[in-house]
């Protein structure tokens, strides 16, 4: 119809029609209220103009009924909205169990984007249809912001830490990706694509990629580069915890404290490490030598130990 | 006094601008009227500047590749057009102009309560302008005016340090000035003004002067923070070295938040009194309309977060942030029905400053229903970051502060100066600004609902059509701001005398002369009947 | 105290004196109240990056020395006294005992300053301790915080906020000892014996909060961390 | 408001006080009280601080209105303190995952 001109945008994720329910619900919400003030002003000020330069209209009566009622009838739809808003959220905050994981760095002023399998991406990201992806994000620089409007998502990619979102396409094409955080000079060039493909066609494509090493294969031979393997040998050999095993679990520091193993953990473990019970506070720095994405690598590969089936690195 | 005037008014033959000349009677003046002029001339000036920057910007958003100008000039131009429009223009105009004029004369009193320190705040506000005018002028800022760290204090390499000094100092100038009504109006009431029979101009004005008391300090402080990392770079904020980018967000936004009620709730009293004088009512539920702004300075403390729901903050905190925002919702429709409701069985005159009042309303009403969709996590999620939220917030501020800092000027204008404005013109104007600020920012809630990220000084084509109507909007908009800057400085000096009380209004400062004398009143005025009147008169 | 010379006291936005000093007063509270908030910021960010960061921050606490800080609360405490002495006497126009009183707290002040620059932050510069400029623990301070296995960026933190935590405390004694010279020089000339003692209580109320925030800081920076 | 002279023996009883509490807190400082050590701090900084509000800066004595007013400023301090901790403190804990049912219409070509 209105060729060119944008009035929504696509639907094209599990969670978009969701959002799009509450969204028209507060849009309805809105025009109601601004057409009744809108139109009450206007019927009041035409019924009641001053007809006469001295006229003196009656004493304001104050009305306790009416007060109480549009101070409630808006709070209680405050709750209404609150209820729907928050449980929205909380669901879609949720990734699935199933979500296949990829990794996501933002760097001024590019996304850069790997595969666990390997295949790395720049502004780009290929993803199958149906499928819940769920990305972990960190930045190599400032504050930049994964947004994918026809997903209706949108968080923040910190520099020192992990956040993460999740999504699952409903639709095959090519949809916009927005860094939404201003984050520079190059901000309004930080674009990329979202491009999603029939899982035929996404397999046809990860396999078209140059054949390159899976994320944890990166890792394993990082590891053997950087001399992590002089320490986190076997059990009770080395001076480091081994990494078999690592991934998920409850560690005990020597300042007494307990910690899940989990990305957020192995990260700073790598970059500030943190004397674990039982270990001599050797371990040096990385901070600076490993790029975000080396460090994700690793991460990938500690993952790929871990022993028990419950976390297991997720596979398509 | 009589509603119509009789006879023809002159100006009285002594008052506040005759009574001495010469620029040292104006710079070390300690009358809080000839303040206010100053603080006038020094927003006015602020105003314009910043309103050039924003006409460049929608200049550039014309085309999708912006060809007109650089990302790296489109990012300062931004930057410069929000940091001097909330803290050189908005947060000064209603309280540093008409909250000093009005707030002494309203209360029955000869001036504030520290004369001298009123006039310091104006220095301070000077060197704050000046420094920050130096750090635009000397290569610009490029930081957005939210000062994000680490990208303000690593990865830029513009004039970061000098315009948070900027910032910092004038914050000293709003809180001495919030010291300074604060104690006014606690200590200076004319006898018999109570509590419940001050206009509720004089209720917004203290509610925001305790915002300013309690949020500006958080905000020098964050400066002093921001200035210190970037100079030693010590990692506070960095997360490379173990600091938090977050916490400074938090603190940001803990000022930051409040601070948009400092904006609107001066301009919610001069709606009041607006609504009031031109319905000739007593506002309706005067009480609830009083509380409604003690209640929105105190839950404004406590929403920052929810400017922070995709920060990669505690969803847990989000939570908490959402549900307290919701509440802040709620004295504001409170305000807009009892204002409407103010008309009923009114005697509704259209004069310019009523225009404005109803613009307000109506504006403000959209403004803070939109104000909803991002107080809810779930919607907020998509609409963060995008022209959703540039919509939402001019509508709060210019559709809402600025609306009603013109009606106000406009209201007030009489007594200042003690000559009236061309009313033809005014209307027009009025009529102007609404049509051109809603072709603006109307479009862009749609932009921001399909998904256009703000701060972009190229974007893609399809946004192009939205982008050229708020453009378009954009040249009515300022061509609305031009025409009272011409007519009003016309009047000041050609526009016939307006007599102490033009509107036939009520309230202490339409007793005394207009302009009125250096001291207010002839003798203080002693109260006997509470604010807005109308009905009793002549009974 | 004649009519005449209670007018002459009041300025002229005001009624009467208890007005002014009623306003003066509040005016003061007030400004205490931004004051608040403005320390706020620094004990926000001093509480989220000690949760984060306790062992840090604990042997942070291990580089700083007791006796310095258990002595300035001393010294401030005491200033505090006299200058609740000096507003007394003031009440009560004796412009000696205000005198006497005023330059007690001034030096107590005074000693404060010196002291906290020339022994304690000079100390911490030659130990390698100041962020940002020269930081790299050595030594005692080095077994110190690798005992509490804590990283030397986390330490950093603490001191960096240490030295901006007592820096602005310290720059709000100096304005305080800047305020008490002013008073000193009018109370010298025979001020504020005569029934207009405002700017002196005022004064001692902005040189009490100082006292205040620093008895916060003292526990906060010098005490943690256990010395048993 | 009345101007109140405290006589000068509640002024040096209060100093007494003050010093003793700085002799205690450093004390505690070198016993181990586990995690009471900085509860115990910060009480009795409270305490001293509360001691010099009260007699030093005469607000026993001093009308209503200025007690708003510290209480406005400590209720806000706490309103900035316990609002930021609610993030950090929960920043780290992760929402459960949900389970996945591909309930997938079959996709649409756009």
């Amino acid at each position: 119809m209105w060729q060119g001109f944008p009035i929504r945008p696509d639907q094209a994720s599990t969670i978009a029609a969701g959002w799009d329910h509450l969204f028209y619900f507060l849009t309805g919400i809105s025009i109601f209220f601004s057409v009744l003030i809108f139109s009450t002003l206007f019927y009041l000020a035409i019924r009641y103009r001053r007809r006469s330069q001295d006229e003196i209209p009656p004493p304001t009566k104050e009305n306790l009924p009416i007060e109480l009622t549009w101070t409630l009838v808006p709070s209680g739809l405050c709750v209404v909205i609150f209820l729907w808003a928050t449980s929205l959220f909380i669901r879609n905050s949720r990734p699935p169990e199933a979500s296949a994981e990829i990794f996501v760095v933002g760097k001024q002023w590019m996304w850069k984007v790997q595969h666990p399998e390997g295949p790395r991406e720049i502004n780009e990201l290929h993803v199958p249809v149906n499928r819940p992806i769920k990305l972990t994000m960190t930045s190599e620089d400032v504050i930049h912001d994964f947004g994918v409007p026809a997903f209706r998502i949108k968080k923040d990619v910190v520099p020192g830490m992990y956040t993460t979102e999740w999504f699952a396409a409903t639709q095959t094409g090519r949809f916009h990706l927005f860094c939404d955080q201003y984050c520079g000079m190059g901000h309004s060039s930080m674009v990329g694509w979202i491009i999603v493909m029939p899982p035929d066609d996404y397999e046809r494509w990860l396999n078209s990629q140059v054949k390159v090493e899976s994320m944890a294969a990166a890792g394993a031979k990082l590891f053997l580069q950087l001399g992590c393997a002089t320490c986190h040998v076997a059990e009770g050999v080395g001076l480091g915890p081994p990494l078999q095993g690592l991934f998920g679990k409850e560690l005990k520091l020597q300042n007494g404290k307990t910690v899940v193993a989990d990305d957020a953990f192995l990260r700073s473990a790598i970059l500030n490490p943190i004397p674990v019970a039982g270990y001599p506070p050797i371990m040096p720095t990385f901070q600076g030598q490993m790029s975000e994405d080396e460090v994700l690598q690793i991460i990938a590969y500690t993952k790929s130990l871990a022993t028990s089936g419950e976390r297991k690195d997720t596979k398509r | 006094m009589s509603t119509v005037a009789v006879e023809v008014p002159a100006l009285p033959d002594v008052h506040y601008l005759n009574v001495s000349y010469g620029w040292r009677s104006w710079l070390l003046t300690t009358d809080h009227k000839r303040i206010a002029w100053l603080y006038l001339l020094a927003i006015t000036f602020f105003f314009f500047v910043g309103g050039a920057a924003a006409t460049l910007m929608r200049l550039n958003l014309i085309e999708p590749q912006g060809s007109l100008l650089e990302p790296a000039t489109y990012n300062k131009l931004f930057t410069v057009h929000g940091l001097i429009m909330i803290f050189f223009f908005l947060a000064p105009a209603v309280p540093a102009v008409l909250g000093n004029f009005l707030i002494p004369i309203m209360i029955g009193a000869r001036d504030v309560a520290f004369p001298r320190l009123n006039l310091l705040s104006w220095y301070i506000f000077m060197l704050g302008g000046s420094v920050f005018l130096y750090a635009v002028i000397g290569g610009g800022v490029d930081t957005g005016w939210t000062f994000y760290t680490p990208l303000s204090t690593t990865y830029v390499n513009t004039n970061v340090i000098s315009a948070a000094m900027g910032i910092f100092i004038s914050g000293f100038s709003s809180i001495l000035t919030g010291l300074n009504f604060v104690v006014t109006i606690h200590k200076m009431r004319a006898p018999g003004l109570t509590w419940f029979r001050l206009p509720l101009f004089i209720w917004s004005m203290y509610a925001a002067s305790v915002i300013f008391i309690l949020a500006m300090p958080v905000i020098a402080i964050t400066m002093v923070l921001l200035m210190l990392e970037r100079f030693f770079h010590v990692g506070i904020f960095d997360p490379a070295l173990g600091g938090d980018p977050i916490l400074f967000q938090h603190l940001f936004w803990f000022f930051g938040h409040p601070e948009v009620y400092i904006l609107i709730l001066p301009s919610m009293g001069v709606i009041s009194e607006l609504v009031a004088a031109f319905a000739r009512k007593r506002v309706f539920g005067y009480s609830f309309v009083a509380f409604s702004s003690v209640a929105i300075a105190v839950i404004s403390f406590l929403v920052w977060a929810h400017h922070m729901f995709v920060s990669g903050m505690s969803i847990y905190a989000g939570l908490v942030f959402s549900a307290l925002s919701f509440a802040v919702a709620i004295p504001s429709a409170i305000k807009v029905f009892n204002w409407t409701a103010t008309m009923y069985q009114g005697s509704v005159s259209y004069d310019a400053p009523m225009l404005y009042a109803i613009g307000f309303i109506g504006l403000f009403t959209m403004g803070g229903l939109t104000g909803l969709f991002l107080a809810s996590l779930a919607v907020d999620v998509h609409v963060h970051d995008t022209y959703f939220i540039v919509a939402h917030f001019h509508y709060i501020m210019v559709g809402g502060a600025v609306m009603g800092y013109l009606g106000g000027i406009h209201y007030w204008w009489p007594k200042m100066t003690g000559r009236l404005y061309p009313e033809g013109w005014a209307r027009l104007s009025a009529l102007i600004i609404f049509i051109g600020f809603n072709l603006t920012f109307g479009p862009q809630f749609i932009l921001g609902y399909v998904g256009m990220p703000r701060r972009y000084s190229v974007y893609p084509a399809e946004f192009q059509i939205l982008n050229v109507m708020s453009s378009a909007g954009a040249s009515i908009l300022a061509v609305g701001y031009i025409i009272p800057l011409i007519y009003l400085l016309w009047s000041a000096r050609y526009g016939p005398p307006a007599g102490p009380n033009p509107w036939g209004a009520k309230g202490l400062e339409w007793l005394t002369s207009s302009p009125p004398p250096t001291h207010n009143f002839e003798e203080t005025p002693i109260v006997t009947e509470e604010a807005y009147a109308y009905a009793q008169e002549e009974a | 105290m004649s009519e005449g010379h209670a007018q002459a006291l009041v300025a002229e936005q005001f009624d009467d004196v208890e007005q002014q000093r009623g306003a003066t007063s509040l005016g003061m509270w007030v400004f205490l109240a931004t004051e608040v908030l403005f320390f706020g910021g620094l004990f926000c960010g001093y509480t989220l990056y000690r949760g984060l960061y306790s062992s840090a921050f604990e042997a942070g606490s291990h580089l700083l020395k007791i006796k310095f800080g258990a002595s300035y609360t001393v010294m401030l405490i005491c200033s505090s006294l006299t200058m609740a002495l000096g507003v007394r006497a003031a009440q009560l126009r004796r412009r000696k005992a205000l005198l006497i009183f005023l330059i007690i707290t001034i030096l107590l002040g005074a000693a404060f300053v010196f002291i906290k620059l020339r022994y304690e932050w000079y100390g911490d510069y030659l130990e390698h301790l100041v962020p940002g400029i020269d930081f790299a623990p050595e030594g005692e301070n080095l077994v110190v915080i690798q005992r509490f296995g804590a990283a030397l960026p986390h330490v950093s933190l603490f001191m960096f906020l240490y030295f901006v935590m007592t820096g602005v405390h310290a720059l709000h004694m100096i304005i305080g000892v800047g305020l008490l010279a002013t008073l000193f020089i009018l109370a010298w000339r025979g001020h504020f014996t005569g029934g207009h003692y405002e700017p002196v209580e005022i004064s001692g109320l902005y040189w009490h909060f100082v006292d205040i925030v620093w008895i916060f800081l003292f526990p906060l920076l010098y005490l943690i961390g256990g010395r048993y | 408001m009345t101007e109140h002279i405290v006589p000068k023996k509640i002024y040096i009883l209060v100093f007494a006080i003050l010093i003793a509490f700085t002799a205690l807190t450093t004390a505690v400082a070198y016993t181990d009280l586990g995690p009471f050590n900085t509860v115990v701090a910060l009480a009795i900084a409270v305490c001293k601080a509360s001691l010099v509000v009260l007699f030093f800066m005469h607000m026993k004595y001093n009308p209503g209105m200025t007690r708003i007013v510290l209480a406005a400023a400590v209720g806000w301090l706490a309103i900035l303190l316990a609002l930021t901790l609610t993030d950090v403190s929960s920043r780290h804990w992760l929402p459960a995952p949900q389970g996945w049912e591909s309930s997938a219409p079959s996709p649409r070509p756009r």
